[in-house]
């Protein structure tokens, strides 16, 4: 059971990432970011939930949607905003973008224009944690339904089924990838069923529910750190707005109007703000403070971004290769 | 002859192939839905029925290998990767099976797939969905390697990469989805291995691919005022290569730049200068130069990506260089 | 049920496969074959029950241990011989060799070097009979156990499943992989319970005893040409050799006597034998006259092999590229 | 310096990393169990222990990526593809993840992998267990790739790929592994980048790789016994390449031959000739030649392998042909 501490911290994660999305977006349609970028708004829950319980030396892979789990894993805001405006400042120096955060600082491995890219990269983390280091950190990896019909899902899931290594996959069905749907990509109604294929636990939970994916995760989380293996979970979710930046379909295209209206109407951070106040663990006040403050955070952010320097020419040809030999 | 765009002469191909050959099957990510990311298969789903084409789960490996499957079993497999670089994921499908199939069977088996992939940097995309990656494809025998770079060669050659008895890449250019160009009103095909002179000139042959044919034109247009007139060489497929007139054009100017957006080391334009050593190398005036992308995965950062991407500057630098102009 | 003459049209395929990969080991020995060669002894019955309930019009794909495959789809022994010694009236010229043994003449796909190769392959037929022909031809896909750890078994069962197609997946479950076992590679025990992923039937049998083979492959056969779409099958079986010819380790090393011993016993060849005797099918006499037709069919497709010319030195240059363009 | 063979030399370069660093993990088909197929981890487990070498699944994708991510939390990934053909199924992690990391995250990553594979022709195999792909390594940045031709440069070479914090292609020639070599006793390495002249010479440069450096060697002794005093240069490492001393070599020769088993075109013979034009052109007396295997999938028939494989006959006609001597 998450502690009020929690779940204060949790409500602040989601909405950080919220206006940072919001944020993200405008400077997307000024131009300011290239490439295709994906926007992780209606999906806070789940990020915010597994960072709050994670600890710094745990490690998180990321996906294509990753700015959240950038976020939720600690990652800086204004770090984030230059690597999307493509600065020498950003997490990655501009040579990374939205699709490849990456905070190695706070145990983020990155992001991943790769569908699934993630998955296997979990597994090595599993393997040094667990056989190498022999420590109790553990690793979520998250990704979308549509990564679990890549080969290398099968290849990961079983791999860290047999060595039972300390991963988490979590992946966040939000019933779509681009544009096709999870009726015509999969023939069985829940992710975590698959499971079953691994000899490991399979759950599926609302991934708009933070004490939901609180206690899933938490008891997920200590399974791995016990030495007893991975788990699949599956948070039935929602993305609020197109695949990508500038996608003109999600809406009355191939989603229908009363689908996103339903979803829209379980909103994880009005849910929570509501849980928040009616079980008096803050006051609206304190929530508007938070809020104020994490505007004040993303404003500040675009500010750092805007002013930072572009990459140098000669950067173009550096970090090809770890350049000290250690022969 | 309509002037349309370069992803509507995709279209357009795929639409009349299908209409010929009841045999064309095309399958691939999205590409049933909305017409695709690029809108490449717009109306395909209306015109012919799921039954015709269809969106496939993101499975790549199974995408392409079912292709050959297929391909074996008598359709004509047109299977999209929505990015090339997604194909790394089914390298195994495309040059352990696809590609050696007939080889290994001794001639029996007949592989009528070919394989769809955008490519290309200039949208700031980063390093992981802005590769060219023809050179790999170049390198294993058994595949057709095709790389249009306007409306008018991408339509005629899908129609013949369609009809074609061979596992064929056809690798459109994400920057050229929107360029147009005049296309046909009636059925024409082009030919494999015949390449395009895109600009007749005398003094120096430039063989460029794809997007870089036309950075090719665009530097020619500055080098005539500077009084270089330049021939502008557009392969269109690697794989079957035109050497002929290739080896003819140096043969007349004496001098060849080649530019490709690819990797240099192990790149085509590696193959086409030996080629050209080995075919003309008494009629060069001056070492070949080549012009291609930084030996560095593409950067994000548009200031980076720019750099990286052979410029019209950069063409002109290599032109003035083997002309020894300074 | 099998009547009687399927079963003993069975019990001669099984003696001809046993007795092709008798010979074809002494001619590897003999330094006449050259790479890796997989035998397919103790496994017979999967094979020619098999290929007992296929029609001329069905396709198969198979696997690097896939001499047997070849025959029982009604393979030559003859022009099989000459292809393991690379001569060009072989099936494949000598081009292939016994990995790549096909017989588009009978709807054997190819036999495949890689692990799985055949699993999408077979995907792409079934899309070909179901969705572009509309006919009711169905293939057998036959692959070890080992490659459903291949993340293109994963793509391959669930494409399969979404689109209803007309594939059997027959995994032949003998155990190991190379050097290497189940337990090690696999966190479940049985292969089967992976068709939970994918929303179709899965079963279990057992792969040395034809009869009940014969009942499991015709229902999913029959489901298959219905159009209710794959069925897997994991046959258990073992391999009674090295895991290629000249494996040093299979008797006594990674593999036990006592376990190879145990699996001699269950020989599925002797056991059709005796059942065929005691249910009065045939008697000793007509047994001894098949094996001695096929001893002398095997002796002669050695000599048809050995008096073979070899291919071309063009030979080298064909083939690469289907030739007579047809636009 | 003992005699060993070269499966030795990895065998026992292995076990001495993994003596002196704790953090080396060895994962891959088969690895854990009687030495491994051809020999190169036995005794590995008994001395180890099954923490730090394991058997895996027929999973290549994700004995590549797990590599990316081991290497990325700190352990020295020292993973084995059984044959090199089968990287095919994991191009994804090794050019996507692997080769790109560190620079996609502007030098955060660091990347200590090491992929070890069998490759080669030569064995009767066929089409899909005989390739070469060392040029598609070359060709993607972010990867090095080694090619070791004896025991010496094999174990030399793999202590070198064990320290490195990059991913390095490390390519073991099955034929080779039987041949033998002395070497040192005590701990030594070679550093990347640094080719071996194999053979001095004045007449011709011969630059051949893995096996083909051996068939070279016969070659330069069948050409001396006619007078033509031929340098095989052995570069080892093909990315880092050692332009410097082919360029030498070549400086001093005036001619060159480029040897290697992999297909021709777009291969590093390409490469190799495009460098020595920019850089030596004026020192050469003839046109560069090639020798590779045809452009067509490994054929199973011995004798049409035969027929591939660079021989020595036709090494031997190469160098005559840039010495033009009939
Ligand atoms: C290997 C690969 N295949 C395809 C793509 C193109 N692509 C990008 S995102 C995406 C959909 C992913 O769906 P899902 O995993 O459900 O994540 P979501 O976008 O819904 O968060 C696709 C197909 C890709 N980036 N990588
Ligand atoms: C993609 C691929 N990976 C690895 C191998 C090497 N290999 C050949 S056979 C084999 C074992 C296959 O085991 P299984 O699928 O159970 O079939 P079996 O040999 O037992 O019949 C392996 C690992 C290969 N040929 N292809
Ligand atoms: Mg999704
Ligand atoms: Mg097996």
């Amino acid at each position: 059971m998450a502690d009020n501490n929690s779940l204060l911290r949790i409500y602040e994660q989601m909405l950080r990432i919220r206006l940072f999305e919001q944020k993200a977006q405008e400077l997307y349609v000024q131009g300011l970011v290239t490439g295709s970028m994906h926007i992780y708004t209606g999906q806070e829950a789940i990020a915010a939930t597994a960072g709050e319980l994670l600890r710094e030396t745990d490690t998180i892979t990321s996906t294509h949607r990753g700015h959240g789990h950038c976020i939720a894993k600690g990652g800086k805001t204004d770090k984030m905003m230059a690597e999307l405006l493509g600065r020498k400042t950003g997490y990655c120096g501009g040579k990374g973008g939205s699709m490849h955060m990456a905070d190695f600082t706070r145990g983020n491995l990155g992001a991943n224009g790769m569908v699934g890219g993630g998955l296997a990269i979990s597994v090595g983390a599993g393997i040094t944690n667990a056989i190498i280091k022999k420590n109790d950190s553990v690793t979520v990896c998250f990704f979308g339904e549509g990564a679990t019909n890549e080969g290398v899902f099968h290849e990961s899931l079983n791999l860290a089924a047999i060595w039972k290594l300390p991963v988490i996959f979590l992946c966040e069905n939000n019933l779509y990838q681009v544009f096709t749907s999870v009726a015509e990509s999969m023939p069985v109604k829940d992710v975590s069923i698959r499971a079953i294929s691994y000899g490991i636990p399979g759950i599926t939970c609302d991934g708009n529910d933070v004490l939901e994916l609180y206690d899933v995760l938490d008891s997920a989380i200590e399974r791995a750190r016990n030495g007893q293996g991975p788990t699949l979970i599956e948070a039935k979710t929602y993305r609020w707005e197109g695949h990508y930046t500038g996608d003109g379909y999600a809406r009355g295209g191939y989603r229908s109007i009363e689908e996103i209206d339903l979803w829209k109407a379980k909103d994880p951070i009005a849910r929570m703000a509501k849980y928040i106040i009616e079980s008096a663990i803050a006051d609206n006040e304190l929530l508007e403070k938070i809020e104020a403050g994490l505007k004040d955070e993303i404003e500040k952010a675009v500010h750092f971004a805007m002013e930072s320097p572009w990459p140098d020419d000669e950067d173009l040809y550096k970090d090809v290769f770890y350049e000290k030999e250690e022969v | 002859m309509t002037v349309i765009k370069y992803s509507q002469a995709i279209r357009d191909a795929i639409a009349e192939e299908m209409r010929i050959d009841q045999n064309v099957f095309v399958m691939g990510q999205d590409v049933e839905t909305m017409g695709g990311v690029f809108g490449c298969t717009k109306g395909i789903l209306e015109e012919f029925g799921h039954d015709r084409i269809r969106n496939t789960p993101i499975s790549e490996a199974v995408i392409i290998g079912a292709g050959v499957g297929g391909a074996l079993t008598g359709t004509r497999m047109l299977v999209e990767m929505q990015y090339v670089d997604f194909i790394l994921h089914a390298m195994d499908q495309t040059i352990n099976q696809a590609a050696k199939v007939r080889y290994m069977t001794g001639g029996k088996a007949t592989v009528p797939l070919i394989i769809r992939a955008q490519q290309g940097s200039g949208r700031g995309n980063g390093a992981q969905h802005s590769q060219n990656l023809e050179a790999l494809f170049c390198h294993m025998p058994g595949l057709k390697v095709v790389m249009p770079s306007t409306p008018y060669d991408a339509k005629g050659l899908l129609k013949t990469a369609v009809r074609d008895n061979n596992p064929v890449l056809f690798f459109e250019h994400k920057v050229l989805y929107n360029t147009k160009g005049e296309v046909p009103d009636t059925d024409y095909t082009i030919p494999f291995g015949k390449a395009d002179i895109k600009r007749s000139g005398k003094d120096v042959t430039v063989i460029a691919t794809s997007w870089m044919v036309l950075k090719a034109l665009e530097a020619a247009e500055i080098l005539e005022k500077q009084g270089i007139d330049a021939e502008i060489i557009d392969p269109r497929t690697l794989v079957p290569l035109d050497k002929e007139t290739i080896i003819n054009s140096v043969k007349k100017t004496g001098r060849a730049v080649i530019v490709h957006e690819a990797h240099e080391v192990c790149g085509i334009g590696a193959e086409i200068a030996f080629i050209i050593m080995e075919l003309a190398i008494d009629w060069l005036d001056a070492p070949i130069k080549r012009v291609t992308s930084a030996q560095a995965p593409i950067p994000y950062s548009s200031k980076l990506e720019k750099l990286t991407i052979p410029s019209v500057d950069r063409i002109i630098d290599a032109v003035k260089e083997v002309m020894y102009i300074k």
